[in-house]
């Protein structure tokens, strides 16, 4: 799986972009960001609040309940301040 | 015609791009400059998200197209380092009809707003800090909907 | 600035013009061109009332100022006889949060529409008539008062 | 008072401009156009149908029942079409 993180949550993991091999059981974006909170303490920390976290699965938005598996592109990210 | 760019944009000849149509009737555009409310404003970088970003401006235009009779969308959005007076964001809408062209041009710039993978970082001297986003453009944007 | 005049105007110019202030934030401008749904039509020739017409334009844009913020209002409107693909309006405002200038844009047309004293007449082939308000326009006016 | 005439108002009247002298008891946009009707079948053809007549006094809007005097500047019209 091709992760990407923007802005501050990229700071704050410490990378803005990682792969990894999504382990079977996981299938939603919400027990993804579970799965990656336990990854380092700086992942632990982009994803305290998650009322401040916005998700792109495949470079279309999503919830924290949609599907994942693990050839997918998610993206994590504030709430958007383009234009 | 979408773009997604470091480089600056001429926004008169983007319109006078627009105007190019016998049939037009109208044209709408908006123009969104950096400003510095504060007066202490060194810069803004807007970073973003390649390859989505330009995914959804054209799903932005494709969904304006099919709200209202257009026969052009223009989106021109900066990336990178901007101080201020710099340009940021040109949307131009064409339609035969001015209702059509403004509201599509607003409806544009308001999911644009909530939707276009964009995030702004100031810079006030040494400092930086990201631009949180306004519940104001939430608000703007469920017009909509 | 208010210009009424017989000449053609550079949209994108007008456009850049307004660009010129660091703290402008915000440009929206409408851009109207002579239409031809017909595809019959010769000309189309724009009478209207010398002093009324500057005095109500005036009155238009202090208006639009007295309801938004705005640093900057630009009305061009062109009389006298046109052909089809002809610009004959261009309106701007700048201010600093696009809604402002978005709705003063928009206002100002809608106004611009019922109370400017320009009459048009239509010209297919060797036949003249003079186009009929639109109730449409009496609506879209009304959404302000 | 100046009177001036647009669009197919003036092409009724004959004439885009007139100047006249005005009656004392005339004190009202619709006693102006009673008036003015009795001058030449033109002018009562321009006026025959006062639903599509709009009226500007000293270049400002105006309605039948708006005052007029003798120093006034009157204009009459077709609802306008401009932008």
């Amino acid at each position: 799986m091709d992760l990407f993180y923007f802005a501050w949550l990229r700071e704050k993991v410490g990378t803005g972009s990682e792969q990894c091999a999504l382990p079977a059981e996981i299938t939603t974006v919400a027990a993804l960001i579970d799965w990656l909170k336990t990854r380092s303490p700086g992942h632990a920390t982009a994803f305290a609040d998650l009322a401040l976290v916005r998700v792109a699965v495949n470079q279309d938005h999503a919830g924290l309940d949609a599907p994942v598996r693990d050839s997918d592109e998610v993206a994590f990210f504030p709430p958007v301040t383009g234009g | 015609m979408i773009r997604v760019q470091t480089e600056d944009f001429d926004a008169g000849a983007l319109l006078n791009g627009l105007m190019d149509d016998p049939a037009a009737g109208a044209v709408a555009t908006f123009t969104g400059t950096v400003r510095d409310d504060s007066g202490t404003l060194t810069a803004l970088t807007l970073e973003h998200y390649p390859g989505m970003t330009e995914k959804q401006l054209q799903a932005l235009a494709d969904e304006a197209r099919r709200r209202w009779p257009l026969s052009a969308v223009v989106i021109v959005h900066r990336h990178g380092r901007l101080v201020p007076g710099d340009r940021i964001v040109f949307v131009g809408t064409r339609s035969a009809h001015r209702a059509a062209a403004f509201a599509a041009c607003e409806f544009l710039m308001d999911w644009l707003k909530t939707r276009a993978p964009f995030w702004k970082q100031e810079q006030h001297g040494d400092s930086r800090s990201w631009v949180e986003a306004k519940s104001s453009d939430d608000t703007a944007a469920d017009r909509w909907t």
